[in-house]
């Protein structure tokens, strides 16, 4: 079932499916999860694929010890994905801190689901994107990807894969039950196409390895564990080599490194795309599947010859302020479709300064949005 | 939707067999195991008491249904 | 037609979500008349669930009930007999819920030997998100997450209860729905933790992969694989393998917590603490 | 043919209408070479309840997954149809199981009615084909996929074991077909 | 040691001692917790409290059960309260949903440490004021309260339970580890005059009672279990029956129902102090142990002759958007101090839309900002 | 001076940060030996532990060592034992740690007889903390939280990790570290979950609140509440309460879990699953 | 009297110094009716290292919680002298153990010397009560709160059985505060 | 500081025990528990073996000082 073997290929996956499969594509060798409607397929489909190439697949007792496995795994040597939805996700957020500040790469899915609580489990949301920022105690970076197509799915489970190695952190893929359960024609690229990024190693001697300190870039070499370089690891604030410190300068120092090496590279970090803004007066900004709805939206729209654009977000996070606060200053009105009762519209108030109009429409019953309410609401809001 | 609901009894002198018909989801267990055959599947899969003079009434196919879609009560004197 | 069962359920919510034959179904009866005939009001107890196919037995009983957090239903109910110590809980679990994300408060209830009934449908699956294996898988049965057979030992959840401390263990099969009845009811009876694990039919998820698609397969199955405990102490190691002892493990009497607390009530009163 | 086609496969949780969707998707866009989408309500409903699997198909790329309003809807199930019904396209055709949906909808579509599920029992002996038939009216009678692919792509999503049954009743399908359209011509709007 | 019997009273208290002391005031008769640094002082003192009048103390295997079993304690008819900290609060996040889809009253306090991860154990931080709002997954609607003296502490604890029963609803209190560490002089009330509110108890026979049909207010009224009033409770978005829909107008109608509840109630929930700010040109904007660092440098900078004045919020949760978009038309910077890197400042930006400058001023070395460091970051500022 | 143990520490990490006479350091000194004797190599060791004073073990030690988060010290060693099997991963855990908020990862540990060893520092109380009871407190004695003596009966994690399924499992004292350092020893070289639990002493936390304030008191009272399994089994239930057995309990032969994995890997290359 | 003291007491953890910031807190804000804030420095030094406890005395309100330079330090070892005494004020007061502190800083402050834990050693029988004579000392010296506060506060947070040798202490750091003031004024600033 | 990494090495033919002063932290531990009597507080508390010929190297001092502060090695020949 994997294409690992075979050249580039197309066929009709699931967004679940795809998402293992780019995980495979991306050199996933460990997945540790615990399942939940709606990911669990990913899980199923690791179960089978990784010990046909020789990778490792375990359940866990819950998605506390999926988090751990997953870390455990990753610093161990093996790139490694967990998958899970909302109620999950609350439980990971103490690991994926633990992932954050000793810099490990992996990467968790949450195919998001309506909540809060057990909400509901088979209906698709956008409920988590805030929580995806915010969901772990303390500052700290995060970088979140959210595909709208399957193929996307595939695409962007690597990317997801290549900024957790390079920037060694967590990357969480924000997926949504639409598109978790979607099938869609895929063509699947061939492994040599692919760009697999791995992390950076050490190139000094185990004596001199500092696994804290950073290169230029920011971002300190990997030594994995079992190679030959011996230190420390440890969810307090530690120094260069590892090891807890209470001085006030280092731990300052750390902090905003971690914070500044995704910050920093944010150009290289967010993803767009741009459907008819040169010329828009109204922009759309939309991401996972209701990005497709506003798609069409624009489409009928501009059938209708609104000045009507798109711009669809495949980076959550970092936010892109700087491209919508220009966006802000060059359209009257901003609408915000979302699945939630309204999250990204707050960075996009946030990043639009007052400079235009900007305005929510939220779904929260559990169906997707769909392009003709949209239009409904670019209608009203033009009369405004 | 009412005729889901539907009650079937079926009775001689010493037994009545219920079947509440909207609730069973004809899984055949009630049929499977009654210890004197006294039970067949209609052509839904719902059991009819074919057989009901050899109940023992054990009320195994009670306690077992998982849908409380069949129960059966020993009959005393007259039915009403 | 107008059965006991009737007196308990809230019938607006029948025909039930599960399955066809699925053995939730007959657990919710075994509980419902050892209730009843305990003779207990309804007012009094409280039903506490996890997530899960059998979970859902609490929207189907006329009590005040919970369907809580994955894994979670014994500290939400041990929470709820705490404050209301005269309150009856009954906590439902799946054998997930119970052993899997729950295995720690499983095993902390049982340690503290809060007065709780806690009643695992064992169904060795996790039926609801689709046929994953759980802790309770036997060995080398197929899952969804478990397409090569699975390599997990099992845990035995009736040593597991005794080894941590709870007063009362048993175990009972869906084809066996008489003995269950009596063996919830001595549970419900118990002061102190009690727990009654029943091995269930899941034909959808389990059955499926396992060559069981039909309840009635699984039924068989079922009673193939338990012994009753006098037969299974007589077994060899060897015969034990894949079988599970069924009927009454543990039943031993200690104060249980709530009386315990009580101890440490007066004293606080009479002293104000050691500080 | 419009260049973008929506169905609705509906009926209940059991009766293999997603697979039926992956299926007729996957005849689009792997053997027709079109683009095509699957998406299916999975609710509780899986459970007994109303079912439903949606495919999306179209020449060109597929900005919105889901039916928005359907141009052909199958119906396995009274529920089902009732529900699903109100989507259907004006133009839209239903194809609906004759014996399982007795009270057909009051509506001026194309409506093909035939015991479906009955006919899977009668000839082979098992409902568990039901989907499949189902799949060949709805190719016989509007063409949206082409008969190779949808051939194609049931055998390769059917297990080995079960490939010869499964085909035959891909054929019976484009039979009945075909005699739903005679008797459609015949009788205008509705047929049995 | 606890106050209840006794009128009021004048005492040297610890932070957390004001807290436990608080809660018991407020009628608080469950505490469920496990130990973490720096909260575990309001455990050991509600452990030695509770049971001298009657209520129960217990602790738990970790912070999910202790939530849990507050959540059990208040539907079963107690004020409950538990207390944690970062990493612990991470563990909460899945059955704070929980409490907030069923609305049941609770207070979880977050003595706030540094993070992420174990980060800082024994040092302050206000790295959690984002979690308090979206950490755990799906909409919701939170409210989270900020105390900066230990007075406050005891006052917001019992002010925390009262939104609590009002609006049926958790809340979080956020402290800091300098104030939940601090011992001051605290003057007690007497019981007689704090105003205590309780849950609003059902008026219909429980044949007619509909556990989660709203009152005019938002708010259900809600029969504890054991009081003859038999329902249920889900996770899954339910109906007025508390039974679980899938119907999309019921969904729609409960989640927006459960945010607008508090959101429309954000007048009354809101609470802030404003110092000096009537003729201000510059604001700060701090909260918590900050607060107390902002009202210093408030004075300093008057001395100076610098029109600067300070806004203390009190109420985290909602935000006060309002009151800081009307602060932002009148003065020409807001400075934000926090004891992170840049949480409450987002809001600030949010609110202002581009109205004054908005700059943040963060510290995440473990030590509280002082207000000389203020001070010289407003020269700074001003001279920009 | 030059001893063995200077051979595996990091130095400029001492002197260590427990207060004077606590028992962790008996325990790492004991950890040390057995792993000497054993002929590791240091670049093939992995020392995990969890958070709690104990858990500072691994700062101390010069192999590839990870301080985690509270409770979960067991699933990150089981993914770096997953990831690769080769290292030899050792688990360090407090009696909080692993038996409170971690006891449900313990018991799957023990369940899939993955290959860690897990040494679990029994002060029985929460020291890092401030001296909460634990899991292991024993009924009726003091702690922060329990001032009125705790009532809650604790586990005995040997018999824990039986039921649950581990392959060796001991315990011992750090008033015996020649006992303790041969049990360690062992239990590293098992395949398998392997159990050692020694128990040891927080004068600070548990000393203070329970009348030991010195670590002499300590030791002596450990030495007064142990006896040797063999004498324990002589012993009446009335002689055994407050009394703990010390030395190995079990020892027994099974594939583990990452052996069996292999097997896995085996099967899917030959045939691609079930599916 | 100053409008706002700030006070610091260093040392190692383990003596007593949290305790006698409580103290000292309680004694001006409870018995002389002034306000007064405790806080401390809670880290892992608390297991042997340094370990810091700061009051902050006021008539007023206090805003700021902590010490930002400090009118009085007190230090018991040489590591918390040397950490803590860059923050003394200009015209503060630093009260140091002169056994534990063997380098005193090189400052133009008044600075009082005495071998305090040696002192309790010998008298009491145990250096526990250095927290108490310091306090004594501190309050003989500076009157930052009354003897008669101090004494109430002593008595009030030691447990019932230490009270008597705990007050002892107390009266014996007044007299030590004498001895001092006395050598102080004859010998200009450093003082043995 | 350097004082209190300060190595105490006392020795007769037969041992030598060695005290690392800087790392003792005067548990009392060794003192108390030696099954000769070998050792003595100092005045900090950290152990002298003032009794060093009793001593039977049974090397318990050094297996349970928690701070690796005291060592006991044979002496064999002449020590360097
Ligand atoms: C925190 C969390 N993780 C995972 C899930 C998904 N989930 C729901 S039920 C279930 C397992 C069901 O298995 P079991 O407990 O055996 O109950 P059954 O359905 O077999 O009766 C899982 C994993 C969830 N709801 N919450
Ligand atoms: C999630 C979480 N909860 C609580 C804590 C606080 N905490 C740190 S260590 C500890 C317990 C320590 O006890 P134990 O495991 O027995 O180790 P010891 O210190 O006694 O060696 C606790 C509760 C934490 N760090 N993380
Ligand atoms: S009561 Fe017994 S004998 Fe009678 S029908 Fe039921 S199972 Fe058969
Ligand atoms: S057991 Fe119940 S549900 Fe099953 S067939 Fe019989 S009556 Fe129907
Ligand atoms: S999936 Fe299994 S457990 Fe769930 S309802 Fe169906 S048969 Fe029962
Ligand atoms: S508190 Fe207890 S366990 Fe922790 S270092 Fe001190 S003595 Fe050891
Ligand atoms: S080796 Fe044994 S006899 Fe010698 S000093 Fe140490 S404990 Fe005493
Ligand atoms: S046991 Fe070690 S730390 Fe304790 S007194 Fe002896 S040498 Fe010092
Ligand atoms: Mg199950
Ligand atoms: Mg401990």
């Amino acid at each position: 079932m994997n294409n690992l073997k075979k050249g580039k290929n197309i066929k009709l996956l699931q967004g679940n499916e795809a998402c293992a499969e780019g995980a495979l594509l991306a050199g996933v060798r460990f997945f540790a999860g615990y399942p939940i409607t709606p990911s669990s397929e990913i899980a199923e489909n690791m179960a089978r694929e990784l010990p046909k190439i020789g990778g490792k697949f375990i359940q866990m007792e819950d998605e506390i010890a999926s988090m751990a496995a997953v870390i455990g795994a990753s610093i161990a040597g093996l790139k490694s994905l967990t998958a899970t939805s909302g109620p999950g996700m609350c439980l990971k957020q103490e690991n994926l801190g633990f992932a954050i500040i000793n810099e490990i790469p992996c990467v968790v899915v949450n195919a998001q689901r309506g909540g809060p609580s057990t909400g509901l489990p088979t209906k698709p949301s956008q409920g988590d994107m805030m929580q995806a920022r915010w969901g772990t105690h303390g500052d700290h970076p995060i970088i979140a990807l959210a595909p709208s197509t399957v193929h996307e799915i595939l695409t962007l489970t690597i990317k997801a894969f290549n900024f957790s190695e390079k920037y060694r952190t967590p990357v969480i893929l924000l997926l949504d039950e639409v598109i978790a359960h979607m099938r869609e024609k895929v063509e699947i690229p061939a492994l040599e196409d692919i760009e697999v990024i791995n992390r950076k190693k050490p190139t000094v001697p185990p004596e001199e390895y500092l696994p804290f300190k950073p290169d230029e870039d920011g971002v300190p070499p990997m030594a994995n564990f079992g190679e030959g370089y011996r230190y420390h690891i440890t969810g307090l604030i530690h120094n260069y080599k590892g090891l807890p410190t209470s001085n006030s300068q280092e731990i300052d120092a750390f902090i905003r490194r971690l914070y500044n090496k995704i910050q920093k590279n944010a150009k290289d970090i967010i993803m767009n795309e741009k459907y008819f803004l040169d010329d828009a007066k109204i922009a759309l900004i939309a991401y996972g599947s209701v990005a497709r709805a506003a798609e069409r939206t624009v489409k009928l729209a501009r059938e209708e010859g609104l000045k009507v654009g798109l711009l669809k977000l495949l980076t959550i996070w970092p936010f892109c302020f700087e491209e919508v606060n220009k966006l802000a200053q060059q359209v009257d009105l901003i609408i915000v479709p979302e699945m939630n009762l309204g999250q990204m519209v707050l960075e996009i108030e946030r990043a639009a300064q007052g400079k235009c109009r900007v305005v929510p429409y939220n779904r929260v019953d559990g169906e997707l949005i769909n392009p003709i309410e949209i239009l409904g609401k670019i209608r009203e809001e033009i009369k405004k | 939707m009412k005729q889901e609901k539907l009650l079937e009894v079926y009775q001689n002198n010493s037994v009545k067999i219920s079947v509440r018909k909207g609730w069973c989801k004809s899984c055949g267990i009630c049929v499977e195991f009654c210890p004197k055959d006294v039970l067949v599947p209609d052509n839904q899969g719902k059991p009819i008491p074919e057989n009901i003079d050899a109940c023992i009434k054990c009320s195994l196919c009670e306690l077992r249904c998982p849908d409380f879609a069949i129960t059966v009560e020993g009959v005393k004197e007259k039915d009403e | 037609m107008k059965t006991v069962i009737d007196e308990y359920i809230r019938k607006a919510m029948f025909p039930n979500m599960w399955c066809p034959g699925c053995g939730n179904g007959i657990v919710l009866g075994a509980i419902i008349r050892a209730i009843d005939d305990l003779g207990w009001d309804k007012d009094e107890i409280v039903a506490v669930s996890g997530i899960g196919c059998s979970s859902r037995i609490t929207g189907y009983v006329d009590f005040c009930s919970m369907n809580t957090t994955h894994g979670r239903a014994l500290p939400f109910a041990t929470g709820i007999k705490m404050a209301n110590p005269d309150l009856k809980v009954i906590v439902v679990m799946g054998d997930g819920d119970c052993s899997a994300i729950g295995g720690n408060h499983f095993i902390h209830a049982a340690r503290r030997n809060i007065d709780l009934t806690a009643i695992i449908i064992n169904n060795m699956i996790y039926g609801m998100t689709g046929g994953q294996y759980s802790p309770l898988t036997p060995t080398g049965k197929f899952g969804s997450t478990a397409p090569y057979g699975n390599i997990d030992q099992s845990f035995d959840l009736a040593e597991l209860a005794i080894a941590a401390g709870a007063s009362y263990v048993a175990r009972g099969t869906v084809y066996n729905p008489r003995q269950s009845t009596s063996l919830i009811k001595k549970a419900l009876d118990k002061k102190g933790f009690s727990v009654v694990e029943i091995i269930s039919d899941c034909p959808v998820s389990y059955g499926k992969m396992n060559k069981m698609k039909s309840p009635v397969d699984m039924l068989k199955w079922i009673k193939d694989i338990t012994v009753s405990k006098k037969a299974w102490d007589g077994l060899s190691p060897d015969e034990k393998r894949g079988k599970y002892a069924i009927g009454e493990f543990l039943s031993k009497d200690r104060p249980d917590y709530t009386e315990l607390y009580e101890e440490i009530i007066k004293k606080a009163q009479e002293s104000g603490g050691n500080k | 043919m419009k260049e973008r086609i929506e169905m609705c496969l509906s009926g209940s949780g059991g009766q293999g209408l997603i697979l039926a969707g992956i299926i007729l998707a996957e005849a689009a866009g792997i053997y027709d070479g079109k683009e095509a989408v699957q998406t299916q309500s999975y609710g509780p409903e899986a459970r007994g309840g109303a079912s439903r699997s949606e495919v999306v198909i179209s020449n060109g790329a597929i900005d919105y997954p889901k039916v928005i309003k359907s141009d052909i809807l199958l119906a396995l199930t009274q529920t089902a149809c009732d529900k699903y019904v109100k989507n259907l396209n004006k133009d839209g055709i239903l194809v609906a199981d004759s014996t399982l949906v007795t009270e057909v909808p009051n509506i001026s579509n194309k409506i093909y009615l035939f015991p479906i599920a009955e006919t899977a029992q009668k000839k082979f002996g098992t409902k568990l084909v039901t989907n499949i038939i189902s799949l060949g009216i709805i190719v016989g009678l509007t063409e949206v996929v082409s008969q190779e692919a949808i051939q194609k792509a049931v055998c390769s999503r059917v297990p080995v074991k079960a490939k010869e049954v499964n085909e035959k009743a891909l054929l019976l399908g484009f039979d009945i077909a075909k005699d739903l359209k005679v008797k459609n011509k015949k009788s205008g709007n509705k047929i049995n």
